[in-house]
């Protein structure tokens, strides 16, 4: 299967097309493609159970029966390819004798509850019925029933894992489940079992499914077999409408529907919608499940104003007259300067843009960022890590690539979509696939090697594949020039072991950078959130110049957010890209004299007590800023802060106007995600309560001061037309740069480097809220190798205590399958541990020491 | 002071009483009704006198039916309370004014100069006969002594009857302005639609 | 003579009692038949089968707001239900509604007044009746009234008359205007205890009797006082509460009324074998009610002209002719 | 003269005629109800107000499968559904406007599961609006059923033939 033909449509220099009549039309198709796919591609409706369009085909279903002509019998079409001269009858009386004895014989066992099963109305099986079937059985004997439970408590459902309910009654056995679990996602938690009559779908034994992409597999049951509780027995489908939305957790932005109904004003269900550019047709539960939080019944209701120290209710104009007022005084004792501006890069474009204009030009400051969950971001907007950042990426290049490397980004949790690209490119092109990385991630299962380096040292595992291919004479001699002088290490065997890693690993890697055709290079978050990234980013930047990565491949830190590349372009930073400020001080007319803060020194500034008043929209900085404490002292020493958000937080809990806060679905805005492609979601709601879109809210606060942010929207469209038009993206540095490699430190008292991110269910602080996802994952836990659980004396589940020098918290162990170095990973997104408060933030690894909590 | 005498002074004052405000009031029905007050009253008194059948008879043809008669009359022509009849009738000459009371004092005087008043009012029932008044001896007072007068009456109030139909039949003689004939209702267009 | 005070007044109570309690149920009697001949089933909700129904109306008439319209004669206005009740309740001072009967010892009269010229008296008491109904009329400040009264007062004068001379046969052949009297010539002790029944012997008289009496309490197929469908409520349009109420009493007393009269005249009051005198009056009573029910559920209401040319032109030569054609006989064969 | 007779015979003859038609009219029974207290019985197919029905042993027959609302030409008929222990489906919320309703009885012929029937009932008048919407308990049929063996014979003999019965 090394050639498969199907995906590889990029060499036209073969002959390689067969021509073949389906129906009276004569089509020429590439060679490989099965006589199904031809047909589809003419327009031609074949229907189909098993087949899928991102899956390999069993023919197991036999519904898309064809007559091909000099063949014997019927042709599965999904399974037969086409060659050349063949004559395909699509609609022949046999081909409809057939599929109608097919649906026969699938129903003879399949039961007739379409009334209650949650399928109705959407149903593969009930539509082919409808289409090409029978009113009547001739099978009089009992249908084969599955059942659980004893006599009196039979059940036909059994929940196969937190979300996933199965009904095998139902189950058709077209195996579309199991195939895309194993052939997309990677997983093996579903399978089919027995043989014969008896033959079932179920869970492995003794496994839930529970991997991360669970949710696909209900949306690509044909029938209802597999339901989920989101969407189970809420609603009739054909009472639903869609919107067409984006995911809002994930960088890619991968494209949804949101199940609405509009009499009730609420959304059901969020599924895929297949846009091959970015997700193929496959989401992660956490966008699947994550929409959720728009319909929590806690959401925020209206602004909440403090009065003595308690937050109450209050309307609308009374809030914003509050925030003028305040803003005004603050304004007039202090300055300009001492107003700092912090936005959630998960909102949409307009509002990141009027939230911009209102920093700059109402407030006049140029204190605002949306990075606010990184420590020490670079002071310098040529910082190679800002350019690393804004280079393009393009999502599917993913596929195609023939050497994939992923650095210091645990992709399952960070870009599940990008993951699942990953997989793709290793299982149906055989790609390689690297990852380098302080911990052994999930993904490691395909890789072709798995690096794991000392945690801290990033720059110098990317040294060690720079002068090994600089020793090896893998690139040429004037790439090479001038890169040792500029490195800290002497030679790639120094770098490598204070990398902590196999110099041979690395020189395989060097080499297939060196020779790959085309290269996919990402890096992470893990890069990102490291305080130290600046070296580690000057390293890759080195990188590039030195394999030429940018002409055979992309090489990008992939944005987390799904509007971080939207933030970039807009100039949401203290230091936008020289073409973006260009444009953005036209649209303004004036430039804000003052320091550019990050949101990091922004945090600094507020502790100084050098900033006296905040505007934080849709962000969390208490519970996401990696030193929770410091964080929060910054914002406790404010004079005054308007918190924008969704729900009650750490962070609105210190506010002092609290504004409700609007969801991605209930208004309609662009997103622009890692790859630069600006997409729409819809609305699907009407806000909820008395929640606003954060644009409206900054207008608002614009108008309670005086100085109308825009003449009108169109006016607001055309500014930022301008500004998104400009190019944003960096240029590379013109020579290496200098990379000093520090030794990273070790602790005797502390000796486990702590990672702390999303967990592959979660992302942020909303997705908490989410019913579903809580289901998957409900509290934090430590996830640790296996050895190191050993050596704690601990097992699953049992609670151990994370102690770093700064705080400590109690959490339950859990036993990774794939980490198998003494680290330990703590998901931030769960408000009942604060994990971050064990971070420092001028760490460059944190350290914990973890012990067992006696019962 | 027997009861007696006690009944009969009071249904004389009553009966005085209705006549003096019959002849007061300016609202012809008010006038009716004191007449019939003062015709109950006196009814009491023939009563009183052993005069049954006379008292029975004054209810039932003066109060049961004259009465009525012009009650029904007064209704129909809608005479109310008109403050303008007096001002606007014509004064009497001062012969009239003079001659009529003059007259009928004269006549009281006579009147009372010939009758026999009983010398009391008292014991009335005991000092006539068992029969006086009643049916029987009326019926026969009427139909031997008096019945030529009673024949004259009854031609005179015959006359009176014919006299009044003839004055009444005068005023209606005209033909009537609305069309009581289906087929009359000539020349108005029947636009209207039934429903 | 104390004791004959008492025992009179006590059978004043019990008659007044009982006509009060027998024009309440009077009406019960009316809806109930009247409903049944049109294939209805009448009151049946309070009590069983209906039967506090006059209680409730009763109950519910007192408690009711007793409005005076703007504009009426209020003298007059209060009077008229007054004038309307009382002659209605009188009637039955005269009527023997029992032989003579021992009660602890004393001898009671079956009557309470025994007058000597009693018919005349009913006829007396009858007329005064219409007082009530035209003052009524004329006082409301209504045009409904007014024509009810007005209507009555024609109806009246046009078959008292007829009225009058209808009993006149009985009292040619009866030769006593006492009630009594009439009804102790009535008895008989033969088998046929209704030989002497007075409707043998003046059958035309029953007749123009029993029309007249309907005319002459404004009773259907003669209502026209209080014409429904044309004057809303005629003469008590503007009534209301406990006033409309007396009317509605004097309305069924006076029913009562010329049915007690009318049996004692003609179907021989209390006479009657194996039964107690009084039951056989009460009997006869209900007979004669219930033909009054039985009357106003088969006809319609005559149309004005029809009703002055029926009193006119019919019963008022029929009644002459009754009368002359007795007179005639008793001359004759008497 | 003839017009005498003629007057003569109508009071003897066409008048008595007259009395005893009213007479036995009276005798007669009375064709009206005696309503609030008697219901009239309607005709078996009589679409009144609705009621959801119940298995024998009073599990919700109905699953909220929405074939009604989706067949209601009048939109009257909302539902939300729920999840039991078991993990059935089962209705949450069942309302359905009477004022909007057109009883159509398209519910009782769309209904998969034999639920939803229209009755015999005909008294629904409200003195308020709200109270026209008819929530799921207002409409189950009681459990256990307050009706002997014999009603119950005769109702399932009833449903074979398809005829629904009132059952409040």
């Amino acid at each position: 299967m090394a050639t498969d033909a199907k995906t590889d449509t990029a060499a036209p220099a073969r002959p390689a097309t067969v021509t073949l009549t389906i129906d009276g039309q004569e089509v020429t198709v590439p060679k490989g493609t099965t006589v199904l796919e031809a047909a589809l591609g003419m327009g031609i409706q074949i229907p189909t159970f098993c087949w899928h369009p991102k899956l390999k085909s069993v023919g197991a279903c036999r519904m898309c029966y064809v007559e091909i002509e000099k063949m014997p019998k019927l042709a599965v079409s999904c399974a037969t390819e086409a060659v050349d001269g063949m004559v395909v009858h699509t609609d022949s009386d046999l081909v409809k004798r057939g599929r109608k004895a097919i649906i026969e014989f699938i129903l003879a066992n399949h039961p007739l509850d379409c009334p209650t099963c949650d399928k109705g109305g959407e149903c593969d099986l009930q539509n082919l019925t409808y289409r090409h079937g029978i009113d009547d059985s001739r099978f009089d004997f009992m249908k084969m029933r599955f059942t659980e439970g004893a006599e009196r408590t039979t059940f036909d459902d059994v929940r196969i894992g937190p979300e996933i309910v199965l009904n095998r009654n139902r189950c058709i056995l077209c195996y579309k489940c199991v195939r895309a679990n194993k052939e997309a996602f990677g997983e093996y938690d579903l399978g089919a079992f027995e043989r014969g009559n008896i033959t079932e779908i179920n869970a492995a034994p003794g496994r839930e499914v529970e991997n991360p992409f669970s949710g696909n597999l209900v949306q690509i049951c044909p029938v209802g077999a597999l339901t989920n509780s989101d969407w189970r027995y809420k609603i009739r489908v054909w009472l639903t409408k869609q919107a067409r939305s984006i995911c809002p957790f994930t960088g890619s932005g991968a494209n949804t529907l949101l199940w609405k109904e509009d009499h009730q004003q609420k959304i059901f269900r969020c599924t895929a919608r297949r846009n091959d550019d970015i997700d193929d047709g496959w989401i992660a539960d956490v966008t699947r499940y994550g929409y959720q939080y728009v319909m929590a019944e806690d959401r925020l209701q209206t602004p909440l104003v403090k009065k003595d120290g308690k937050q109450v209710k209050a309307s609308w104009d009374e809030a914003l007259a509050l925030v003028a007022k305040r803003l005004r005084e603050v304004d007039d004792n202090k300055g300009n300067v001492c107003i700092g501006g912090l936005i959630a890069p998960h909102l949409d474009n307009k509002s990141l843009y009027a939230f911009n204009k209102f920093m700059r030009v109402t407030i006049g400051a140029n204190n605002v960022d949306h990075r606010l969950d990184y420590p020490m971001l670079p002071t310098d907007g040529n910082s190679a890590f800002s350019i690393l950042a804004s280079r393009p990426f393009t999502i599917a290049d993913i596929d195609t690539s023939d050497v994939i490397v992923s650095f210091a980004s645990d992709m399952l949790k960070e870009h599940p979509n990008e993951y699942l690209r990953m997989r793709k490119a290793s299982f149906f092109r055989q790609a390689k696939i690297y990852t380098i990385d302080p911990y052994a991630v999930k993904n490691s299962d395909i890789a072709s090697l798995d690096v794991v380096y000392t945690p801290g040292a990033d720059e110098a595992v990317i040294n060690a594949l720079c002068l090994a291919a600089a020793e090896d004479q893998m690139v040429d001699a004037a790439r090479i020039k001038g890169l040792k002088e500029k490195l800290s290490h002497k030679s790639a065997a120094d770098a490598a072991k204070a990398a902590g890693v196999d110099l041979d690993e690395i020189k395989v890697i060097a080499r297939a950078l060196a020779n790959g055709k085309k290269i996919t290079f990402m890096a992470g978050e893990l890069l990102a959130r490291s305080s130290f990234r600046e070296a580690a980013a000057a390293a890759l930047a080195n990188l590039n110049r030195l394999f030429d990565i940018d002409s055979r491949g992309q090489m990008a830190r992939l944005a987390r957010f799904s509007n971080s590349r939207g933030a970039e372009k807009l100039g949401l930073s203290p230091f936008p890209a020289p073409a973006v400020k260009k444009e953005l001080e036209a649209a303004f007319g004036s430039w804000p004299a003052s320091d550019a803060l990050t949101a990091d020194k922004m945090l600094v500034q507020m502790n100084k007590e050098a900033i006296n008043a905040a505007i934080v929209i849709g962000a969390n900085p208490i519970m996401l800023y990696p030193d929770r404490e410091f964080a929060r002292e910054a914002l406790e020493k404010l004079d005054f802060l308007v918190v924008c958000d969704s729900f009650e937080t750490a962070t609105t809990s210190l506010a002092d106007v609290v504004l409700p806060l609007a969801s991605f679905a209930e208004y309609t805005g662009d997103y622009i995600n890692m790859e630069g492609r600006t997409q729409t979601a819809e609305a699907a709601i009407k806000p909820r309560f008395q929640s606003k879109p954060a644009y409206e809210i900054v207008s608002l606060i614009a108008q309670a001061l005086e100085k109308p942010l825009f003449k009108s929207d169109v006016d607001c469209g055309t500014e930022m037309a301008k500004i998104l038009a400009a190019d944003h993206v960096l240029p590379w540095p013109s020579g290496y740069l200098e990379v000093a490699g520090e030794p990273v430190a070790t602790s005797e008292e502390y000796p486990i480097p702590l990672f702390v991110g999303d967990d592959p269910h979660h992302s942020g602080h909303l997705t908490e809220k989410a019913n579903s996802l809580l289901n998957f994952r409900g509290e934090a836990y430590a996830e640790m190798s296996a050895e190191l659980a050993a050596s704690l004396d601990v097992r699953n589940g049992d609670s151990v205590r994370v102690e770093s020098p700064v705080g400590k918290v109690i959490v339950p162990v859990r036993i990774s399958d794939w980490i198998d170095t003494p680290v330990v990973f703590i998901p931030r997104n769960f408000s009942s541990t604060p994990v971050t408060s064990l971070l420092m933030r001028k760490e460059r690894v944190n350290r914990v020491k973890i012990t067992k909590v006696a019962d | 002071m027997t009861i007696d005498y006690t009944i009969f002074l009071i249904s004389a004052a009553v009966a005085v009483f209705g006549a003096t405000m019959m002849i007061m009031q300016r609202n012809p029905v008010a006038s009716v009704l004191y007449l019939i007050v003062s015709l109950v009253a006196q009814a009491v008194v023939y009563v009183q006198l052993g005069a049954i059948f006379m008292g029975a008879i004054l209810i039932v043809v003066y109060a049961g039916a004259i009465l009525v008669l012009f009650l029904f009359v007064i209704m129909l022509l809608n005479l109310r309370a008109n403050p303008e009849l007096s001002a606007g009738m014509p004064t009497l000459s001062w012969f009239t004014r003079t001659a009529v009371p003059v007259l009928l004092i004269v006549e009281l005087y006579f009147v009372i100069d010939r009758v026999m008043l009983p010398s009391a009012p008292t014991g009335m029932l005991g000092e006539v006969e068992d029969n006086f008044g009643a049916v029987h001896d009326v019926a026969i007072k009427m139909f031997t002594d008096y019945l030529y007068p009673m024949q004259l009456t009854g031609v005179l109030l015959l006359v009176a009857v014919v006299g009044a139909v003839v004055i009444a039949r005068r005023e209606t003689a005209e033909p009537r302005k609305t069309a009581v004939n289906p087929g009359d209702k000539a020349e108005k267009p029947s636009n209207t639609v039934a429903g | 003579m104390l004791e004959m005070i008492l025992i009179s007044s006590a059978k004043v109570i019990a008659v007044i009692l009982a006509v009060l309690t027998g024009c309440a149920y009077a009406t019960y009697m009316e809806r109930k038949v009247v409903a049944y001949m049109q294939h209805r089933i009448g009151p049946s909700y309070a009590g069983p089968y209906g039967l506090l129904q006059p209680l409730a109306d009763a109950v519910k008439l007192a408690f009711k707001e007793d409005i005076v319209p703007d504009g009426v004669e209020r003298i007059t206005y209060a009077i008229a239900p007054i004038a309307s009740f009382v002659p209605a309740m009188l009637i039955f001072a005269v009527v023997p509604f029992s032989s003579d009967f021992t009660f602890f010892g004393y001898d009671i009269p079956g009557v309470i007044s025994d007058l000597n010229i009693g018919v005349l008296y009913v006829l007396a008491m009858t007329s005064l009746g219409i007082y009530g109904i035209v003052l009524a009329g004329w006082s409301s400040p209504s045009k409904y009234s007014l024509m009810g009264g007005i209507r009555s007062s024609a109806q009246m004068i046009s078959y008292e008359i007829s009225y009058g001379l209808s009993i006149v046969g009985i009292l040619i052949i009866g030769n006593s205007l006492s009630l009594t009297d009439i009804v102790s010539q009535q008895a008989s002790e033969s088998w046929l205890f209704f030989g002497n029944w007075y409707i043998v012997k003046q059958p035309l008289g029953f007749l123009l009797y029993l029309v007249c009496a309907i005319a002459e309490t404004n009773r259907a197929p003669f209502d026209l006082p209080e014409a429904e469908s044309e004057l809303v409520g005629g003469y008590h349009t503007e009534y209301s509460s406990m006033r409309f109420s007396m009317f509605f009493i004097a309305e069924y007393a006076y029913m009562i009324g010329v049915a007690t009269v009318g049996t004692t005249l003609f179907l021989g009051g209390w006479n009657g074998p194996f039964l107690p005198p009084i039951v056989w009056f009460v009997i006869k009573v209900f007979m004669f009610m219930f033909f009054y029910i039985w009357l106003r559920a088969t006809f319609p209401r005559f149309r004005y002209d029809q009703l002055m040319q029926f009193g006119w032109k019919v019963l008022f030569p029929l009644a002459l002719l009754n009368t002359m054609g007795t007179a005639a006989w008793v001359v004759l064969f008497g | 003269m003839k017009d005498i007779l003629k007057a003569i015979g109508n009071v003897f003859i066409k008048m008595p005629q007259g009395f005893l038609v009213t007479l036995k009219y009276f005798f007669k029974k009375p064709v009206t109800l005696d309503y609030p207290r008697k219901k009239k019985p309607m005709v078996p197919r009589y679409r009144g107000k609705h009621y959801l029905e119940r298995y024998d042993d009073g599990t919700e027959r109905c699953v909220c499968c929405g074939l009604c609302a989706a067949a209601c030409p009048a939109d009257a008929i909302y539902m939300e559904p729920e999840e039991t222990e078991k993990g059935e489906r089962k209705a949450k919320v069942y309302e359905i406007n009477l004022l909007r309703c057109i009883f159509c009885g398209f519910c009782e012929e769309a209904c998969p599961e034999e639920a939803i029937f229209l009755g015999q009932e005909y008294e629904f008048s409200a003195d308020a609006r709200n109270k026209f919407l008819w929530t799921k308990q207002d409409m189950l049929v009681p459990h256990p059923r307050k009706d002997n063996p014999f009603k119950r014979i005769l109702r399932r003999v009833r449903k074979v033939y398809g005829t629904p019965e009132a059952t409040r």
